[in-house]
């Protein structure tokens, strides 16, 4: 069977008595456990995803709030309100929160949740080791939380500057547990990279070459492969400063007068820090790329510019950290050189601007709310972008760094480029978490005041570093003249609380009450939408074969499905890398209580590693029986093949098939 | 919608320039109002960053408005255009490709600038017999030590630098505690003094004035109240003012002085200032021989006034909570006496 | 879609396809190895760390200054003990190509003896390195340069104690229930995983032992 | 359910903070324990009339990490090193052994602070207000580890002399007399 096409390998047996009994039989294999010991062990991708999402959601909540609080302090020259100590404790909160805790953990839980979907498979490639990620993530969180309602936050800002944090001035336990917090969170992180990355590769439906990879899913892989080369640098920086600082271990690593190098500490952030934003930003324009291309009904302009401009994104933002770094006494050679990769790093930004431009240009909009928060997305974005640029420039930086101005340009990036897309994409995808569409109108309202409230906000914070306020002040003086324009903040910032909370509002009322979705409202290209909504726990009944890029736009009644998986155990077709050809059934383990207890060691573990190096050898001894139990309960033995029907030609040799050639 | 944004969007832009000029009358802390040479290049590579990026910002933002106004609008349920034309296809790729073109060119000539600009700040570091100025940055106030061949003619202040105009300024920049930033945003970037990386900073002064500067890397519990003054004056006048600081403190004279000058120096306050000429010789304050003719205590924060002076000693922590001053009791007599005493100290 | 989309459609058929497959055709190979890119990131970012304490060091080897214990001039780490205990870090590679190649022909014996071999080497490379650390001469807190050698060395030690236990854990599971085509790839991956132990402690033995003398 | 879950991790921190929050305090604005200061400045248990049971003070700076740190600061910078090293010892007596001359409480050691000792301890009466004396008293007791680890400093960002007041093993105070 040489050079067979998909036809070939394509017969009409499926019967509705068939289709009945396996619906029944997927029903049941793919459904969690019962109570709340099924609630903490499932593995299913879409509730861990939702989880993680909702999770990070309540993070942002908290961490507005603290937004909120320094906005009252900083509205009244030499305000009284908070002290510099809580106010330290709250920026640092605030800052620590929104990166390790809302951006980074909502970006992956949008992947965890749709990457799978769009990818036309029924689940992760490790689904236990995405539950244990999600409940790291969640410990590492209430620990900074509980800091901080305790009076104990950190207060030495979210990158931590030794000595400021280190044993001799960081005083406490205050720091460890910021560094304890990001050790937990960032596991969370490579989990799920690691994740994402194997599902994507070897997942994909039969037929989703490489060349038809959604966006959204290509974005996610780039990010997570950011997220491998550089989580482990903050992870090792925050392990060595907690080493530095723990008693009776006591290390040097930044101690100067010992051989070791205050300087370093800023190397190894940074080398995490820089690809952070990226690691925040490039899945949100995936979500940009998703949604402009479904409301302006055509097909992506520069598809393969995209991906390659991500892909470029995230190979220079590996060289470009020491930007953060010009107003040390490094040498000015290297520096320099780090000014001309920061420069450069426009120059993929810019195509994607441009390619969403083209494709505006070119398309029919169809006006709707998640493309209403994409302009709002451009009016930003590319202002933070280009005040970016000055910030590149070494020269120029020695006036900006560490001011407001800094400030002002890092909430239009970060706002702009990965809140107003992820807003879009939560009015988007809102459907599919819950069947039931969210309100325009309240969405327009959202949209407009949070732009008004954010332009008030932040914009005036540019003018604020050019006239001497350097950020982290919590007061500053009358005389200063600053007064004014941090009035005008305060009051945008409670434009924008107004904002977020009609949005809340709205996402509580639609999820109960909100007008119904089909399962595609928004006649959108890729595979989730194909799915009905809510999703049920086993997504496919069929695992669809792809056709085309636009995979639903191109897909015609009467595409194969694959068939032929066992029914009985949680299996999806597992294709190869490049081509999508189908190479062998994968079956994946179901939901264990296991995941829950590793986490919990884990978890123990690191909140005693503040106290002592026992905890070490102690959790690891604890370690050791936790995966035990967790080797010990993967139960699938033998998964003999599911007998075919008969008259179903037998599937030979994965060599045979070849997908349908894609369209560039 | 969109409309109604961007019109939103000019709205703000036009307001937060008008704020922009109100707010130019404090110029005596500003990068865009620059009085010394160093402070003119980098003002200088503002406004030409600004005016590029901001026609770039336009002109994306135009392309937008017109996308909307000019494309037809669709339904969820319209057919997706999968095979658009492939002429308008071309042309907007050639487009693409030219913006992109363009890009590179714009970054290319900002980077050359901002390489020319750098190399202009540098020269200033070649100046011949430069006034070499030591300042340590603690948490949080500065030590400002003139260098001076004899050592007792060297002048140690603290949060106030008397500068000629006029005359290259080497600072050396040293930190022992944690991470400081020194930043007179007048005339200069900022520089991080890191602990055991001492380092330098040279500038130059055009105008006389006062300005105010302040620590930009966060320090500590006081970071937004480490603040300090460059005065700015003619030779004539710096030397005056240099002059009169290597003198030692002058003696009290009314006999409230007298009392005020025997409390200090029983009480607590010698532990850590030195007042030269009297036994006071505490090194971990600031040195306090000519604190009476200073404008400003408490790094800048308080204007120096018999109210704000007796304030500051028996209750500093409301004033900068953290600070490393205790809370003294004094009877009212004595305080009084105190504030008498240290206000003598021109 | 709905029941009736599906009746009567084409079907791709994958019933016939194996479930297991080795090396880049298996998820669990894909996940172990960017397990190992981590992994390796986090060794390069340490050997970076340990530059840059060479940088700070200007006299090197610093002497042992520490309070309480004599001072040593030239604390050159010793060579012997480490050097063997790289050799057998090189022969064990022998039992796990072994394990390795038992696991894809199905050769249960091959495969217990393999397991049983490479746990012993395992515990008998833990026991090693316990005593290596003492041929540094340098506690973990004497300096920066002992900071930063003692974590290498913990760090690989803790990917010898993970081993142990992947180990220890298939051994129960092959000598109770038997070897499954699940667990050969398991055992493949493990393998994988020695393999780059021994691989990456080739350059930190190095680092550790020969980088005092030539840097 | 997802309600229970929360409100367990909820209770479980609090507990944790309990513990743990009264050492992170930072107290600026310090009133001096008055009320200890009476007894503390009693120098002998020598007197007339009855007995007078010997006081029972805790320094409660001793359990929180910022005055525990200002103690350290004040250390150094008020020169108590100049005698005392590091605690090592001197041209005064060592001060992480387990060797006490004037005795180990916190208010013999306020008292010796504030009254100076024979043979070169200076009185530092007036010198410093009572709650940074109080501070010392309490990091110098850290520097025989008789305060708890979770609060004592971490080392200092320098040349290394001795083990960091976090990592002192506990030296039982014994009394001994003044060498002579």
């Amino acid at each position: 069977m040489k050079n067979t096409d998909l036809s070939k390998k394509q017969s009409n047996t499926l019967t509705e008595a068939r289709i009945n009994e396996e619906l029944r039989a997927l029903e049941s294999t793919w459904s969690d456990k019962p109570g709340i010991i099924g609630w903490l062990s499932t593995t299913d991708h879409k509730r861990v995803g939702f989880r993680m999402v909702f999770t990070a959601f309540c993070f942002f909540t908290f961490g507005g709030i603290l937004a909120g609080l320094m906005r009252l302090q900083l509205s009244l020259p030499g305000n009284n309100f908070l002290g510099p100590d809580m106010y330290n404790q709250i920026f640092t909160t605030h800052g620590s929160t929104m990166m390790f805790l809302f951006a980074v953990p909502v970006m992956e839980g949008m992947g965890i949740y749709f990457v799978p979907l769009m990818i036309g498979t029924r689940t992760l490639a490790f689904p236990r080791l995405n539950i244990l990620g999600y409940y790291t993530y969640l410990f590492g969180g209430l620990l900074l939380f509980f800091g901080l309602l305790l009076n104990i936050g950190p207060d030495a800002g979210w990158f931590a500057y030794v000595p400021l944090s280190g044993p001799e001035y960081g005083i406490g336990k205050r720091v460890d547990l910021w560094s304890q917090m990001v050790s937990l969170t960032e596991i969370s992180a490579l989990i799920a990279s690691t994740n994402i990355i194997v599902t994507v590769m070897k997942l994909r439906a039969p037929g989703m070459s490489l060349n038809r990879i959604p966006l959204f899913v290509w974005s996610e892989v780039i990010t997570a492969v950011m997220v491998i080369f550089a989580m482990p640098a903050v992870m090792i920086a925050s392990s060595l400063l907690s080493m530095d600082r723990l008693t009776n271990v006591s290390t040097h690593f930044f101690n100067q007068a010992e051989g070791g190098d205050p300087i370093m500490w800023q190397h190894l952030f940074w080398f995490f820090g820089h690809p952070e934003v990226y690691i925040i930003f490039i899945p949100a324009t995936g979500m940009v790329s998703m949604i402009i291309t479904t409301f302006s009904r055509r097909k992506t302009f520069g598809y393969t510019a995209l991906v390659l401009t991500m892909v470029a994104t995230a190979f220079i933002g590996f060289g470009v950290w020491v930007h953060h770094m010009f107003v040390t006494p490094l040498p000015q050679l290297g520096q320099s050189i780090f000014t001309a990769s920061s420069m450069l790093i426009v120059v993929p930004n810019g195509v994607q601007i441009f390619c969403w431009l083209a494709t505006l240009w070119l398309g029919r909009w169809n006006l709707k709310t998640p493309l209403i928060f994409i302009l709002g997305f451009f009016g930003v974005f590319v202002m933070g972008g280009l005040t970016g640029v000055m910030l590149a420039s070494l020269p120029l930086d020695t006036q900006l760094h560490d001011t407001y101005f800094v400030v002002a340009h890092f909430h239009y990036v970060l706002i702009g480029g990965a809140v107003f897309p992820l807003f879009g994409a939560v009015y988007y995808w809102f459907p599919k978490f819950c069947g039931r569409l969210l309100n325009e109108a309240a969405g327009i309202a959202h949209c407009i005041l949070f732009f008004i409230g954010f332009e008030l906000v932040f914009f005036p914070m540019h003018i604020l570093g050019l006239i001497g306020m350097p950020r982290r002040v919590y007061t500053y003086l009358p005389e200063t003249g600053w007064g004014d324009l941090n009035m005008l903040a305060s009051i945008g910032a409670a434009v924008m609380v107004v904002a977020t909370l009609i949005f809340f509002i709205n996402a509580v009322y639609s999820w109960f009450w909100g007008k119904v979705a089909a399962a595609n409202p928004w006649g959108a290209d890729t595979l989730e939408w194909s799915l009905p909504s809510p999703i049920p726990q086993y997504a496919f009944q069929y695992q669809p074969v792809v056709q085309g890029r636009h995979a639903l736009w191109e897909q015609t009644a009467d595409s194969p499905v694959v068939t032929g998986l066992h029914i009985n155990n949680r299996e999806v077709v597992s294709t190869s890398i490049h081509d999508a050809v189908p190479d062998h059934r994968y079956g994946v383990q179901g939901p264990s209580i296991m995941p829950f207890v590793v986490s919990v060691i884990t978890g123990a573990m690191f909140i005693g590693f503040m106290f002592t190096p026992w905890s070490l050898p102690l959790g690891m001894i604890a370690l050791f029986f936790g995966f035990l139990g967790w080797f010990w309960s993967n139960s699938v033995e033998h998964r003999p093949p599911y007998a075919p029907l008969e008259d179903n030609p037998v599937y030979d040799d994965p060599a045979d098939y070849k997908p349908v050639e894609a369209a560039v | 919608m969109t409309r109604v944004s961007s019109q939103l969007k000019a709205a703000s832009l036009l307001a937060s320039a008008c704020v922009f000029f109100f707010s130019c009358g404090h110029g005596n802390q500003s990068a865009v109002e620059p009085t010394g040479l160093q402070a003119e290049h980098l003002s200088f590579l503002w406004w030409i960053f600004l005016a590029i990026t901001a026609a770039v910002y336009v002109v994306v933002m135009v392309i937008l408005v017109a996308a909307f106004f000019r494309t037809q609008r669709a339904a969820a349920g319209d057919e997706a255009d999968l095979s658009p034309d492939p002429s308008r296809e071309k042309r907007a790729s050639s487009v693409v490709k030219a913006a992109v073109a363009v890009t590179v060119l714009t970054m290319f000539a900002l980077m050359l600038v901002s390489f020319r600009t750098g190399r202009a700040l540098d020269t200033l570091s070649q100046a011949q017999t430069p006034l070499e100025i030591k300042v340590t940055g603690q948490q949080w106030w500065w030590q400002i030590e003139y260098k001076d061949p004899t050592p007792s003619n060297m002048v140690t202040t603290a949060n106030e630098i008397h500068i000629p105009i006029g005359r290259p300024i080497k600072l050396e920049l040293v930190s022992h505690d944690v991470i400081h930033s020194f930043w007179a945003p007048n005339f200069h970037g900022k520089k991080d003094l890191i602990p055991n990386y001492p380092t330098t900073l040279f500038f130059r002064a055009d105008e006389p004035g006062v300005y105010w500067g302040q620590c930009a890397e966060f320090c500590g519990f006081e970071h937004a109240k480490m603040r300090f003054m460059v005065v700015a004056e003619p030779q004539e006048d710096f030397e005056r003012w240099y002059a009169a600081s290597q003198q030692p403190a002058p003696e009290p004279v009314t006999d409230s002085q007298k009392f005020g000058r025997d409390i200090f120096l029983k009480s607590v306050c010698t532990q850590c200032h030195t007042i030269q000429g009297t036994p006071a010789n505490g090194r971990v304050g600031p040195n306090l021989t000519h604190v009476g003719g200073k404008p400003y205590i408490a790094s800048g924060s308080l204007p120096n006034d018999r109210e704000n002076l007796a304030k500051w000693i028996t209750d500093p922590q409301a004033i900068k909570p953290g600070i490393r001053m205790p809370m003294n009791t004094y009877s009212p007599e004595e305080l009084n006496a105190l504030v008498d005493y240290i206000q003598s100290l021109k | 879609m709905t029941n009736e989309d599906f009746i009567g459609r084409k079907t791709l058929d994958v019933s016939e396809l194996p479930s297991t497959m080795f090396d880049d055709q298996a998820n669990l190979w894909w996940g172990n190895n960017w397990g190992l890119a981590i992994e390796t990131t986090v060794f390069g970012i340490l050997v970076a760390l340990y530059f840059s304490v060479r940088m700070s060091i200007s006299q090197w080897l610093p002497p042992r200054t520490t309070p309480g214990l004599p001072v040593l001039q030239n604390p050159l780490p010793d060579l012997t003990f480490p050097t063997i205990v790289l050799v057998i870090f090189l022969i064990s590679l022998g039992p796990a190509i072994y394990l390795d190649l038992s696991a894809r022909r199905k050769d249960i014996f091959g495969i217990k003896v393999g397991l049983v071999l490479t746990l012993a080497f395992n515990i008998v490379l833990l026991v090693c390195r316990y005593y290596e650390f003492d041929t540094l001469h340098f506690k973990w807190n004497d300096n920066a340069y002992g900071s930063v050698t003692w974590t290498i060395l913990g760090m690989h030690m803790i990917h010898l104690f993970v081993m142990a236990a992947e180990d220890f854990y298939i051994i129960l599971w092959a000598f109770i229930k038997g070897v499954d085509d699940k667990h050969r790839l398991d055992i493949t991956v493990a393998a994988v995983y020695w393999y780059w132990i021994v691989a990456t402690w080739v350059l930190l033995y190095l680092l550790v032992f020969w980088g005092p003398k030539i840097l | 359910m997802k309600l229970s879950v929360k409100l367990l991790a909820v209770l479980a921190f609090v507990l944790l903070g309990f513990v743990s929050c009264e050492r992170e305090e930072r107290g600026f604005r310090v009133k001096t324990p008055d009320a200890n200061r009476i007894n503390a400045k009693r120098l002998t248990t020598l007197q007339a009339g009855e007995v007078i049971p010997e006081p029972d003070i805790k320094n409660e700076y001793e359990e929180n990490a910022f005055a525990l740190s200002e103690g350290k600061r004040l250390f150094s910078q008020m020169n108590c090193v100049g005698c005392h090293a590091h605690g090592g010892g001197g041209m005064g007596p060592a001060l992480m052994d387990d060797k006490w001359i004037y005795g180990s409480r916190p208010d013999q050691i306020f008292a010796t602070i504030e009254e100076g000792r024979p043979n070169g301890m200076p009185s530092f009466n007036g010198k410093l207000p009572d709650y940074q004396v109080w501070q010392i008293a309490a990091y110098v007791r850290s520097l025989s580890g008789l305060v708890p680890k979770s609060a004592a400093p971490g080392r200092d960002d320098d040349m290394q002399s001795r083990e960091p007041e976090n990592s002192t093993e506990k030296q039982e105070p014994k009394r001994v007399n003044a060498p002579q």
